[in-house]
């Protein structure tokens, strides 16, 4: 009797287990369960405030890795990316197409509408109709350009390899070196962990450059003292988040900052002294590990931001005021 | 008695079958384009369970998942990517201001993450292994803001090896793979592409 | 031996080209990554030939010596080492899905020693008999060694139960044969305690199997192990199988309770009270049914080929990207989160999961053929009647495992 | 030879042993457990005291007291959970260990204990029936796998069949599809069926808002039209052999014609025998119920003084009226808004459930989107100048399940609600965007910009595109999938009121000045285009692969939905008419002017 007791018993766990082998089997739902060492990236991605922007219809390059966006005199937009540039008009409708092997990593535009385009690690100069101007020689092997700016007289090329800015006459001419470690001039000199690092020419002429290992934006002047300097790191919306951050900024016409990020993806606009005004576009705009927004505005405004991920060129018009 | 010696027949008959279902099988296995034996894949020998970081998007389920406690896959960092950051966002916590080594900024869990000073403004950061849980939040970090050289990976003398491991079933990006014991490890960065 | 584990530090051999780092002015140098490897391919064909060694030991012991007390040594020594200090996982049991993976699923060869250990124990038992479940698998030697107050079940019971091996093995295959997952790896029991590790269910698991296996002996190896099937196939028709008595059996009966594992067929001379002729028909008419059972298992195996499939990993992925999963209120899901940074679009994925559950539905098929298979060769079974005249084991579920012999007064002159 | 210990001796010494070693085994067994599930429920980073000290420290940064106690508190919880971890490793030896013992000790009982060989008459009987038994339960056991199995299958078969499918689906798939089609509407109805379906499935499951509220199957609301411009809202209807051919003033095929009390420029809706609409003047607002065997009015509810309805009247265009907006029903209840935001939900026989203002709309034409529902939810668009958003509401309660703002002008535009392949979206049309929302949640799906002016007509949907137009603006055609972006567009004929409809890959703009316009829906170029050189208001619908376009009038002209212009009848009502048809089996309801019409073949 107790015999037979034990084996229904036994028999009972036995099927109980067969049981939850097969439940665990078919019902079973890993990806239900929470994660309990979350980054809590999510959460740092909310962004509080509405953007001040909204987007048009974004224009799609035929180009395979679009680096870059300029814009140039009479409204045109120019795309750099991998092997190539494109000409846009406002419509998006492409105007014409230059060719060449290589990645261009960056690009600027004169006034004539000849187009400096930094490479790898040299710079070209193309004018519009696809003919080369001129190429400048490699700099040193270890260069990684990640951007060029330019004025009347001077073209602005950021090594992010070397860590540098180079000076350069608009005939390709090396003039000086801007931004090295030099205590006796209280210039701390760039630190770049990772190849984002940008230069821009603001309205009033003056050059600017992203500090991104110090999260700064530094103003030099023409004799490559550091006149002055802006920016804190914070996960918050008035500060640039966490590492190389900003990892592009350019300006609008009235001479404000628009700086975008990466690791939160965010584009937004500073006052001239770095006082936060707006956000553009939030990190819900754009796909998560976004890397290199690079950044151009128009004449009459628009913000156009090159998103590599999805490899279009996005564009924000700003909302009327209410 | 002639009975017995059919039975006995039959028996041999399908000893035979059986033994020759088996040969078929294993000569299949073995002579096959891409068997064992001849094959160019090199796959014929023991493998190994293998992350690939380019894939991982750090869930947590390396920490949650193994059938060894603490996981067998540990952060490992690659040095030559790391930009040595003084506010490296896989050591503090997002928007931490005065960047001292204080438990409330850190982002480890189990405090596994070493952050030595080198010279302004660089600071070293080394894993230990003894510690690490594989959770993989410094890796998030890591990835998001900086240059990645944090990584995920199967660290193998302590991983078991089993036949199918279980991270690999639950991993929600399929970054787990068998791959040939000869090469066991894939960092991120090295090689070609560019951080 | 544990000691045998060798490290290699490979240097920095790795070309890299890449974002050029800081350069330190103290003179610090980058530290190189040490990447250790796993335990070298020498020691896994080492285990190969302990395995060999261990099994001809056996046999020898069981075939020729008739010592359990030997048998139980060599079992103490494969749950130390093929248990404790492999960690269970050189295993003959799961090797069935590599095999199974590396025929049916192209871009998968099969290790040497893997398929080395999934032959060696079916050829032996071929020729000799169940030996490698006597002491070699771990997992029995270690049942065996927790089967402390074995009970005897009625033999229905035993034929009820004794279907179940066939559906885990069918199940196994299946689910290898489709690269979907290893089943018996991911439900085998006692892995979790050689590690002296396991998730908390399978801690459950093994701790309640542990519990049943005090009182019905080996409930593993009887009523789950896949491999149990094939080494049954074999030892049916073994070359050389062990016997319960060295000699001429006396009728004494005292073996009649000696087996745990309801292995002993009794004598049987007596003709069918049914009679002779009753019974032919009987078979008649289930070999004629024989296709019905088989197309009957087809038919089911069709209509549960999605069940079956909801277990792929791809699969599950398309149904949690169905929208109702993917609300914005709690926290996403991570296989989402991947999905989209694969960057396939959803109708690949549909294409793809469509591909599969079609291979599920050819699999699930003939997985259910082959259980309508073995249901009608069962029943067959059950009608043949056996004409013995001697108390001998049965050689399909006999486990070599030399208790009985104990019991036999009989000695060889 | 003599033994050191007489085996009794020995026997309950190992007894004892085996006793004690049982007992541990069981106790670290238990403890294993506990500490098991403490270590699994704990990240050491993230106990709830040092998550609430964190939060504190954000307000009070630098303040260094709290610091410590965090410090202190992150530190004994890195302790605690490693000691748990040491503990179960420690655990499972001394476990391994006592059951070592146990199993020595049983065993050497086992062995030192002299067996006295048994020969008690085994309980297993005669072989024979022993056979039969076992025969049977050989039998049993494939039954009852068999049923279980199909059981199995048929519980999870619609998860299963939930997965999306559309566009170039391999035959496995498109064959269930055809089994499945009702209509000749692009996107697959068996599609959104079964991903409804399921979707029910999972909902009730994960308990979602509403989940406990039940509502018509996609097919039940197919039969029916419950709401402006069909089922969903896309100018797609269901029903077949539909009339042609009548004629209002002779009475020809007018089953019966009916006078509606009141004014209103909403479309009748229908459900099984029963025809609702509403209206209104400035001070008096009515929902109507006819029968639709004998055009009989059941009951009419008035609506006029409910509770929160604003006191100043909303300024309204003659052409707006004061009843614009279609009202909708979910098989259980009626839903009507009026030009105020006055918003009621009435059952079937006229009760009223709730009602509730929406706060008047400031909308400078008067407010005239229509209603429709997604499941349990109604879903209202509220675009004002100044305040654009859509919610949803639950149909029992009233309650706000959801509302999400929009960023747009004032429109006069009704929501559309279709299911895109693999997901149900709700597409509302306004300037500048149109976008796209979850319907069970309101999150935005999409947005693209391509869309200006005052915008009137509703997008059509067909094939994963998407139409919007609008007089001054352009035609525009979305293509879906990762991110939608513009197909094409066009501005040459645009309407301001008639909203365009689309079928597999043609499309049917109508202008408000009467053109008829077929395009390709993928390519844009166009196929055919007719003058009916009369205006047109009501908006056309696709019923058994003819389209219905009913000019300002009252004459209904009638094309086949084809690439090939095909008249098939024209047929006229005797009165003006801007309202929508509704279509029934068999019959059409016309609201005109002044009186609602029932055709019958």
């Amino acid at each position: 009797m107790k015999k037979t007791i034990l084996i229904v018993l036994s028999l009972i766990l036995l099927f109980a287990l067969i049981g939850w082998m097969l439940f665990d089997l078919f019902m079973g739902r890993p990806e239900l369960e929470k994660n309990p060492y979350d980054f809590g990236m999510k959460k740092l991605r909310e962004t509080q405030i509405i953007p001040a922007y909204s987007e048009a219809l974004p224009i799609k390059p035929a180009l395979k890795k679009i680096t870059s966006v300029a814009t140039g005199p009479e409204g045109k937009i120019f795309v750099a990316g991998d092997g190539g540039v494109e000409t846009f008009d406002f419509g998006g409708h492409l105007l014409n197409r230059i060719s060449f092997p290589g990645i261009a990593t960056c690009i600027a535009v004169m006034n004539n509408n000849i187009l400096v385009i930094g490479m790898e690690d040299h710079v070209e100069l193309w004018n519009s109709s696809g003919i080369q101007v001129s190429s400048w020689k490699a700099i040193d092997t270890s260069s990684v350009i990640t951007s060029v700016a330019v004025n009347k007289q001077f073209i602005y090329v950021a090594d992010a390899g070397e860590k540098i800015v180079y000076k350069y006459t608009l005939q390709g001419k090396m003039l000086a070196r801007i931004g090295e470690k030099d205590p006796s001039r209280n210039i701390p000199g760039f630190i770049i962990p990772s190849p984002f690092f940008d230069v821009a020419i603001s309205p009033a002429g003056d050059l600017w450059v992203a500090n991104t290992g110090r999260y700064k934006l530094e103003k030099y002047g023409n004799d490559g003292s550091l006149l002055a300097s802006w920016g804190e790191p914070s996960a918050s919306i008035e500060g640039f988040a966490g590492c190389c951050n900003p990892s592009n900024f350019t300006f609008l016409p009235d001479g404000l900052f628009v700086t975008s990020e990466k690791g939160i993806e965010r584009v937004k606009i500073y006052s001239q002294d770095g006082k936060f005004l707006a956000l553009v576009a939030g990190p819900e705009a754009f796909d998560e590990g976004t890397h290199g927004l690079d950044l151009a505005a128009t004449a009459n405004g628009w913000i156009l931001v090159i998103d590599p991920s999805r490899n279009q060129l996005r564009i924000f018009l700003p909302l009327e005021k209410k | 008695m002639e009975k017995q010696n059919r039975r006995q027949f039959l028996r041999l008959a399908i000893r035979g079958t059986l033994f020759g279902g088996l040969a078929l099988i294993t000569g299949d296995l073995l002579f096959r384009k891409g068997g064992s034996l001849f094959n160019n894949n090199i796959m014929s020998g023991p493998t190994v369970w293998q992350l690939d970081p380019s894939k991982c998007i750090q869930c947590g389920r390396c920490a949650t998942n193994c059938v060894k406690t603490p996981s067998a896959v540990k952060c490992t960092h690659a040095f030559s990517m790391c930009g040595y950051c003084n506010l490296c966002s896989g050591y503090f916590k997002p928007g931490t201001k005065n960047l001292d080594t204080g438990a409330e900024k850190q982002v480890c869990p189990v405090n596994a993450i070493k952050r030595s000073y080198v010279e302004d403004p660089f600071f070293e950061y080394t894993i230990d292994e003894s510690l690490c849980i594989g959770c993989g939040k410094c890796v998030k970090g890591c990835g998001a803001f900086g240059n990645g050289s944090l990584q995920l990976q199967v660290r193998h003398p302590l991983c078991d090896n089993c036949n199918e491991c279980s991270i690999a079933r639950n991993c929600p990006a399929g970054a787990f793979s068998r791959v040939p014991a000869s090469d066991p490890y894939l960092l991120k960065g090295f090689g070609k592409d560019r951080v | 031996m544990i000691f045998l584990l060798i490290i290699v530090f490979l240097p920095g051999v790795m070309a890299i080209q890449r974002f050029p780092k800081p350069e330190f002015e103290s003179g610090y140098v980058v530290p190189v990554n040490q990447l250790p490897v796993q335990r070298g391919e020498i020691l896994a064909w080492l285990d190969v030939a302990v395995l060999l060694i261990a099994l001809s030991l056996v046999t020898y012991l069981v075939l020729k010596r008739r010592s359990r007390m030997g048998v139980f040594c060599i079992s103490l020594f494969s749950i130390a080492y093929f248990g404790f200090y492999r960690q269970g996982c050189v295993c003959s049991i799961g090797a069935i899905q590599n095999v199974s993976m590396a025929l049916f699923s192209g871009n998968y060869t099969v290790p040497l020693t893997v398929l080395a250990f999934f032959l060696t124990p079916l050829i032996f038992t071929l020729l000799f008999g169940r030996t490698f479940c006597a002491a070699v698998c771990p997992f029995g030697a270690f049942q065996d060694l927790i089967a402390l107050k074995p009970l005897r079940m009625g033999a229905w019971l035993n034929a009820f139960l004794g279907i179940i091996p066939y559906l885990y093995l069918g199940l196994a295959i299946l689910y290898a044969a489709t690269a979907t997952e290893f089943l018996i790896c991911r439900y085998d029991p006692f892995v979790g305690i050689f590690r002296l590790n396991a998730s908390f269910g399978m801690f459950l698991f093994v701790g309640l199997l542990m519990l049943t296996g005090v009182f019905i002996a080996r409930p593993y190896c009887r009523f789950l192990c896949p491999y149990g099937v094939l080494l049954n196939w074999m030892s049916r028709f073994s070359w050389k199988h062990m016997n319960i008595t060295p000699a001429e059996c006396i009728q004494c009966r005292l073996c009649e309770n000696a087996c745990p594992y309801d292995a002993i067929e009794y004598p049987q001379v007596k003709k069918n009270p049914a009679g002779h002729r009753k019974q032919v028909n009987k078979m008649v008419v289930l070999i004629l049914l024989l296709p019905i059972f088989i197309f009957g298992g087809v038919w089911t195996g069709g209509k549960i080929h999605r069940t079956l499939a909801g277990v792929n990993s791809r699969v599950r992925l398309a149904h949690i990207l169905q929208p109702a999963h993917t609300t914005n209120n709690q926290p996403e899901i991570p296989e989402i989160t991947a999905f989209r940074g694969s960057g396939i679009t959803q109708q690949d994925l549909i294409r793809e999961v469509t591909r599969i559950e079609h291979d599920f539905l050819i699999g699930s098929r003939i997985f259910g053929g082959f259980i309508g298979l073995v249901f009608g060769l069962t029943l067959i079974r059950l009608i043949i009647t056996p004409y013995r005249t001697d108390y001998v084991p049965n050689k399909g579920t006999c486990f070599s495992c030399a208790k009985c012999m104990d019991y036999c007064p009989v000695v060889k002159d | 030879m003599k033994k050191l210990i007489p085996d009794i001796i020995l026997i309950k010494f190992l007894r004892r042993m085996s006793m004690i070693s049982g007992f541990f085994s069981l106790l670290f067994c238990a403890l294993i457990c506990i500490t098991f599930l403490q270590l699994k429920r704990t990240d050491p980073l993230h106990t709830p005291v040092s998550t609430l000290l964190q939060e504190k420290l954000i307000q009070y940064p630098s303040s260094p007291n709290l610091i410590q106690e965090i410090r202190q508190i992150d530190l004994l919880a890195r302790k605690a959970y490693f000691t748990s971890e040491w503990q179960i490793r420690t655990g499972s030896y001394l476990l391994l260990a006592s059951l070592l013992i146990l199993i020595i000790c049983l065993k050497s009982i086992e062995l030192i204990t002299p067996r006295i060989p048994s020969i008690q008459v085994s309980e297993q009987g005669e072989l024979w029936n022993m056979r039969k038994v076992q025969f049977r339960w050989v039998l049993i056991a494939g039954i009852a796998l068999v049923s279980i199995s199909l059981t199995l299958a048929f519980f999870t078969h619609r998860m299963l069949n939930g997965i999306p499918n559309e566009g170039n689906v391999p035959e496995l798939f498109s064959r269930s599809r055809d089994s499945l089609q009702i209509n000749p509407v692009a996107q697959s109805p068996a599609a959104s069926i079964i991903s409804d379906t399921s979707r029910n499935k999972l909902r009730s499951d994960s308990g979602k808002p509403g989940g406990d509220d039940e509502y018509p199957t996609q097919q039940e609301i197919r039969l029916n039209f419950p709401s402006f411009r069909g089922p969903d809202g896309n100018g797609i209807a269901f029903q077949k052999n539909t009339p042609v051919s009548w004629d209002g003033a002779s009475g020809k095929n007018v089953l019966w014609k009916k006078e509606i009390p009141l004014p209103g420029y909403n479309s009748p809706i229908l459900w099984n025998d029963r025809i609702f609409l509403s209206g209104s003047n400035e001070n008096k607002r009515e929902v109507y119920c006819l029968d639709a065997a004998n055009g009989k009015i059941l009951w009419s509810a008035d609506l006029s003084k409910i509770k929160g309805s604003p006191s100043q009247n909303p300024k309204v265009t003659a052409e707006t009226g004061f009843a614009a907006s279609t009202l909708t029903t979910d098989g259980i209840r009626i839903y009507a808004i009026f030009a105020n935001g006055d918003l009621s939900a009435l059952d079937f026989n006229g009760g009223i459930i709730w009602t509730k203002n929406l706060g008047l709309p400031n909308n400078h034409y008067g407010h005239s989107s229509s209603l429709i529902m997604y499941h349990d939810l109604l879903i209202i668009q509220y675009d004002q100048s100044g305040s654009g958003k859509v919610m949803a509401l639950a149909g029992r309660t009233g309650d706000k399940k959801w509302e999400t703002s929009r960023n747009v002008k004032v429109s006069w535009s009704s929501p559309v609600l279709v299911n895109t392949g693999y997901r149900t979206e709700l597409l509302l049309s306004a300037e500048p965007y149109v976008a796209s929302y979850d319907p069970a949640t309101g999150k935005e799906l999409w947005k693209l910009d391509c869309i200006s002016g005052e915008v009137g007509p509703s997008v059509a949907y067909a094939n994963g595109k998407v139409f919007s137009v609008n007089e001054y603006s352009k035609l525009a055609a979305i293509s879906l999938g990762s991110i939608p972006t513009l197909a094409w567009e066009d501005n040459e004929y645009l309407s301001d009121v008639p909203s365009p409809v689309a079928v597999k890959d043609l499309l049917f703009v109508v202008t408000s000045y009467g053109v008829v316009v077929c395009y390709d829906a993928i390519t844009g170029k166009k196929h055919w285009f007719k003058e009916l050189d009369k205006p047109v208001y009501s908006s056309p619908i696709i019923a058994d692969g003819k389209i219905y376009i009913l000019d300002k009038q009252g004459t209904m002209h009638i094309f086949q939905a084809d690439k090939t212009l095909a008249m098939v009848a024209e047929s006229s009502l005797g009165e003006g008419s801007v309202c929508t048809p509704a279509f029934g089996n068999g019959r059409i309801y016309l609201r005109g002017n002044r009186h609602l019409f029932c055709i019958k073949k």
